[in-house]
């Protein structure tokens, strides 16, 4: 069997049933959206399965003897319970687990996530033999103001009256102006690369269907 | 079974209150201390670096037992509207075929064990797995995502309005970062020099620096925000402090 | 530069010392002491948005994002369930959508026990909290179809979002629906203000269930959040005029501060 | 038929419909894709360190270029391989394709060997060849450094490598001159610098989605890397500079017709705005 020919269709298909939806909601979008969530359910059971149990418990309980596995459905089993109103209390204690795990897992992280940035905000305020005044003021200075001014908008428990409070109502002002700043130049950068997912997208339906049948268009742009 | 038998006809309220609060704080303990406990060595380790491996598996383990919960919430609300034959139970018809379908391909896909690269003609059950797979689930995905390209128009037409100066700094920036990336703001500053003082106002150097220099800094300043948060949430929920609906545990 | 395997005894002192005061300050809280907090502007449309779908007499959409059971996670439903009181004291229905199965036990019973402690057990629906894809794009798609079909008023999306979302707020967006979202990872931010009528940003996410509530734990650590914070200034500070003086770092060796920070064991 | 007043359209240019933007936008593309109008492509410095490091590779040194992509990201990646060796063709430079990453690249990148060496009368085995898929890649980059011949063993067509023409002379990785990387794969690059590039100093540059590309500016600053393709744009400031507009020019012209198209859009919304704005402010006096 061949399958290339009915991959072609059906992704155009399913590709102009997706974007008919920004004309509007309609029949074919709403079954294609149901077809879409019963795709990624049923792929979902297939590779815990196939990538996931099969490899880590199945095998070793089996094959390698390893017979503690057995339990491992037992405890997962208990997450079940959430729906009996007497046994409760044990789907909480299994669930007392991963957020216990969830705490611990961040206690990990901190330092590898957040010390390379922290020692990478250290920025010499003063000129070197390698760097001038107008590079230090045009990067390290702005830098280190932004920093500070967006770290003060994130204060909650210090009211903005008083002398010191007003200095902060003032930075924190600036801080979320420079947050605004950082918010567009970050929507403009993401803007190529979401038109590059449509671009990607018309080339599939230009080249490789349209193109099939109207060699024209597949000696356009190439 | 026994022993959960035994604790559930043992513990009062007090007592399940009291086990679930140690269970939370030992599997924290685990992690945390493999962490900060001294370690030796090059790779370095501690007494407890060979138990991470096992135990993180262990968890992942019992973490994919959980599918079935989602997978019976689906079931569960498709199959009353197929039941009942509510308005537009056919998708939800759709939606177990599609489901079972994959489900049954996928697995047997996976158990043809096909050598790389795949023969020339491919038995019938890998092929209905590839028009699943690559004709309708992957065009499906790259489809939703690829809307956002629309989205992202029509968003930053409407929201890039000098309404306040809040606005009006957000479109400057996306103006100049949206500008340098492409080559018609390139053409635009053209004419500066490359090189040279002035060649900081080329449009390519501008949005490099507003990414850099301006971008950089600010999500920063949010990073450090959001680690505390997040310290201390993962406190307040490793030592039980918490409070409020989901953690006043009336069992 | 250096590895990070390890915690070396400056990190352990440093994350021990931060988290003590958090800690001191929770329980200082718990024993009755008065803490302040500011105003957060975009939780103040929490209660506008629930009310103007009490107006309309249509549900109310709630996404907590695509996290498993995560610090991020939790704090959304935490807020979900200050919604959901809001809610159910207005009789007001609210469909929840979850896109990670480890979720869905936590929010249905996060949102039954809600519904219970405000004497409304019988208007909990559980077909309400719906599990509806573990694929980004597929949640996104089956989010949107719900918004649509149910003809919701008012969205919130809390918690940890990908590129999905603005697929969501674009569409919800279009459909009229008022729409107030929190995030905090800033990837999504800009899109969220571009979108949406109320954004919490950054670190708001987590003081939002404190500004929400009151509750002494919350407001407790968010004063203890604020001194760590300061602390994390004061070290940069320190580091900057470090490297002012010493010239940066660009080596292990160079600067003990910087060694301090980077080389774990 | 009465006349609207001019006020109404800029109201009218502040609330564009969706729909219409949606349509102009996927018009843009559409249009820009089969008829592109082709703006001068400025070439970056990263674009132009690949381009100057491909000519600067001594006589009698060989090219490695691994292709380690495959359909997930052909559409940035596929262009910039086909610039690349646009470029190697051109100044004359022998080179080998190999594969580290998946089977389906050594395939793709073959395809696109073939196609140009056609145009250049390139014989294979003479200028070009293709050591395929070699799999383990920690290993097979340790072993090259040594042997090539007896690491790649046989080649994309199932011929012993040693066999060839142009591999005559080539024994390790000394008789290397420049290794490009073209990926969307992370790690390849850590991997290539830490076992080649820094203990043998073979000139390495690579070629990267955009997505990951901001990722590796630092290797540029450390001069780890000569140079890198950034995505699409990438390849469309290769192509000009090997002066052949193709899919990556044809990417980036849609990319710059729907960024104007964006502002243009903002801008109008804008002036709508403004414009009303002062026509409002003038009737409350």
């Amino acid at each position: 069997m061949n399958p290339e020919i009915y991959v072609l269709w059906a992704a155009v298909i399913a590709t102009l049933a997706v974007y008919s939806i920004l004309y509007r909601e309609n029949p074919v979008s709403r079954l294609f959206e149901h077809v879409f969530v019963g795709l990624s359910a049923g792929y979902m059971l297939a590779i815990t399965w196939t990538q996931n149990l099969e490899g880590r418990w199945w095998n070793p309980m089996v094959h390698q003897r390893l017979w503690y596995w057995i339990f491992a459905p037992v405890v997962g089993a208990l997450f079940y319970l959430i729906y009996s109103r007497r046994l409760v209390w044990l789907a909480r204690l299994v669930m007392g687990l991963f957020f216990g795990t969830a705490a611990g897992t961040f206690f990990r992280e901190f330092f590898p996530l957040y010390s390379p940035q922290l020692y990478r905000s250290f920025k010499p305020l003063v000129a070197s033999r390698s760097v001038g005044w107008g590079e230090v003021i045009l990067h390290n200075w702005i830098f280190v103001v932004i920093l500070f001014t967006v770290m003060s908008y994130f204060f909650f428990s210090i009211p903005h009256e008083g002398r010191a409070g007003r200095v902060l109502a003032r930075t924190s002002l600036l801080g979320r102006w420079f947050l605004m700043i950082a918010f567009g130049a970050m929507f403009g950068n993401t803007v190529m690369a979401r038109l590059s997912l449509f671009i990607g997208r018309v080339q599939y339906l230009l080249y490789d269907w349209i193109g099939r049948y109207v060699p024209w268009v597949l000696h356009r742009g190439m | 079974m026994l022993l959960l038998y035994a604790l559930h006809r043992l513990l009062g309220p007090r007592g399940r209150r009291w086990l679930i609060a140690l269970v939370t704080f030992v599997a924290g303990l685990f992690y945390g201390l493999e962490y900060f406990y001294p370690a030796k060595g090059n790779p370095s380790a501690n007494f407890l670096t060979k138990w991470i491996e096992p135990v993180s598996i262990m968890f992942s383990v019992i973490g994919f037992f959980t599918v079935g919960l989602g997978v019976y919430s689906l079931c569960h609300v498709h199959g009353r509207n197929v039941a009942r034959r509510r308005p537009g139970w056919h998708n939800s018809l759709a939606f177990f075929l599609s489901m079972i379908a994959m489900l049954v391909f996928a697995v047997w896909e996976h158990y043809l064990h096909l050598p790389e690269p795949p023969p020339a003609v491919l038995p019938w059950p890998k092929g209905v797995y590839e028009v699943l797979f690559n004709g309708l689930f992957a065009p499906l995905q790259a489809a939703t995502f690829s809307l956002l390209a629309f989205y992202i128009a029509s968003a930053a037409y409407r929201a890039f309005r000098i309404r306040s100066a809040e606005a009006a700094l957000m479109m400057g920036a996306a103006f100049i970062v949206m500008l340098g990336q492409v080559p018609v703001g390139m053409w635009l500053t053209s004419a500066i020099p490359a090189s040279g003082p002035t060649a900081f106002f080329r449009l390519e150097k501008l949005g490099e620096w507003v990414m850099n220099w301006l971008n950089t800094p600010a999500q920063r300043g949010i990073t450090f925000g959001i680690a505390v948060g997040a310290m201390a949430m993962s406190l307040r929920v490793w030592l039980s402090l918490e409070r409020g609906t989901f953690f006043s545990e009336q069992a | 530069m250096g590895t990070l395997l390890h915690a070396n005894w400056f990190m352990t002192a440093l994350f021990g010392g931060m988290s003590a005061v958090i800690v001191a300050s929770v329980l200082l809280a718990q024993r009755g002491r008065a803490m302040f907090i500011r105003r957060i502007p975009g939780l103040s449309g929490i209660e506008e948005a629930v009310g103007r779908a009490t107006e309309m007499g249509k549900p109310i959409f709630f996404s907590p994002g695509l996290d498993g059971i995560s610090i991020v996670t939790l704090q959304a439903l935490a807020i979900l369930s200050h919604i959901v009181r809001l809610a159910a004291e207005r009789m007001t229905r609210i469909i929840v959508g979850i896109c990670d199965p480890t979720v869905l036990p936590v929010a249905e019973e996060s949102v039954r026990e809600t519904y219970d402690s405000v004497g409304r057990a019988e208007a909990y629906r559980p077909e309400d909290v719906r599990f509806i894809s573990d694929q980004q794009f597929a949640y996104a798609l089956g989010s949107v179809g719900l918004m649509t079909r149910e003809q919701t008023a008012t969205s919130f999306y809390f918690g940890l979002f990908f590129a999905e979302a603005l697929i969501l707020t674009e569409n919800g967006r279009a459909l009229g629906a008022l729409q107030v979202a929190g995030c905090p990872e800033p990837t999504q931010i800009p899109f969220f203000i571009a979108t949406c009528d109320y954004v919490v940003i950054g670190d708001e996410y987590y003081a939002a269930s404190a500004y929400l509530t009151r509750e002494p734990t919350l407001t407790g650590s968010l004063v203890g959040q604020d001194i760590v914070k300061a602390v994390l200034l004061a070290l940069m500070l320190a580091g900057i005029v470090l490297v002012s003086v010493l010239g940066p770092a660009a080596h292990l060796g160079q600067n003990f501060l910087v060694d301090l920070l980077a080389q774990g064991r | 038929m009465e006349q609207r007043p001019p006020s109404d359209l800029w109201q009218r240019l502040q609330q564009v419909p969706r729909h219409y933007i949606y349509l102009l936008l996927s018009g843009v593309i559409v249009w820009q894709l089969l008829a592109p109008i082709r703006l001068p492509i400025l070439p970056s410095p990263p674009t132009r360190g690949v381009y100057d490091a491909i000519r600067a590779v001594p006589a009698g040194k060989l090219i490695v270029i691994s292709t380690d992509w495959d359909a997930s990201t052909q559409a940035e990646t596929g262009p910039q391989t086909r610039a690349v060796l646009e470029a190697c063709f051109q100044a004359g430079k022998p080179f080998a394709l190999m594969n580290l990453a998946s089977p389906m690249g050594a395939k793709l990148g073959n395809d696109i060997a073939v196609e140009v060496g056609k145009e250049y009368h390139a014989e294979y085995g003479m200028v070009w060849c293709n050591w395929g898929y070699k799999a383990g890649f920690t290993n097979v980059l340790l072993a090259m450094a040594r042997n090539i011949p007896k690491t790649m063993g046989q080649d994309f067509y199932g011929k012993p490598v040693a066999a060839l023409h142009m591999m005559q002379k080539v024994r390790t990785i000394r008789d290397v001159g420049l290794v490009i990387e073209i990926t969307g794969l992370a790690n390849m690059t850590e991997a290539w610098v830490g076992l080649i590039q820094g203990p043998y100093r073979i000139p390495f540059a690579a070629a990267y989605t955009a997505v990951m590309a901001p990722g590796y500016y630092q290797f540029l600053d450390s001069g780890q890397l000569e140079g890198m393709l950034v995505g699409a744009k990438g390849a469309a400031e290769m192509e000009s500079l090997v002066n052949r507009p193709g899919a990556g020019t044809a990417i980036m012209s849609a990319q710059s017709w729907a960024h104007v198209l964006i502002i243009a859009l903002i801008i109008f919304g804008n002036l709508g705005f403004v414009l009303t704005r002062a026509r409002e402010k003038g009737r409350e006096r």
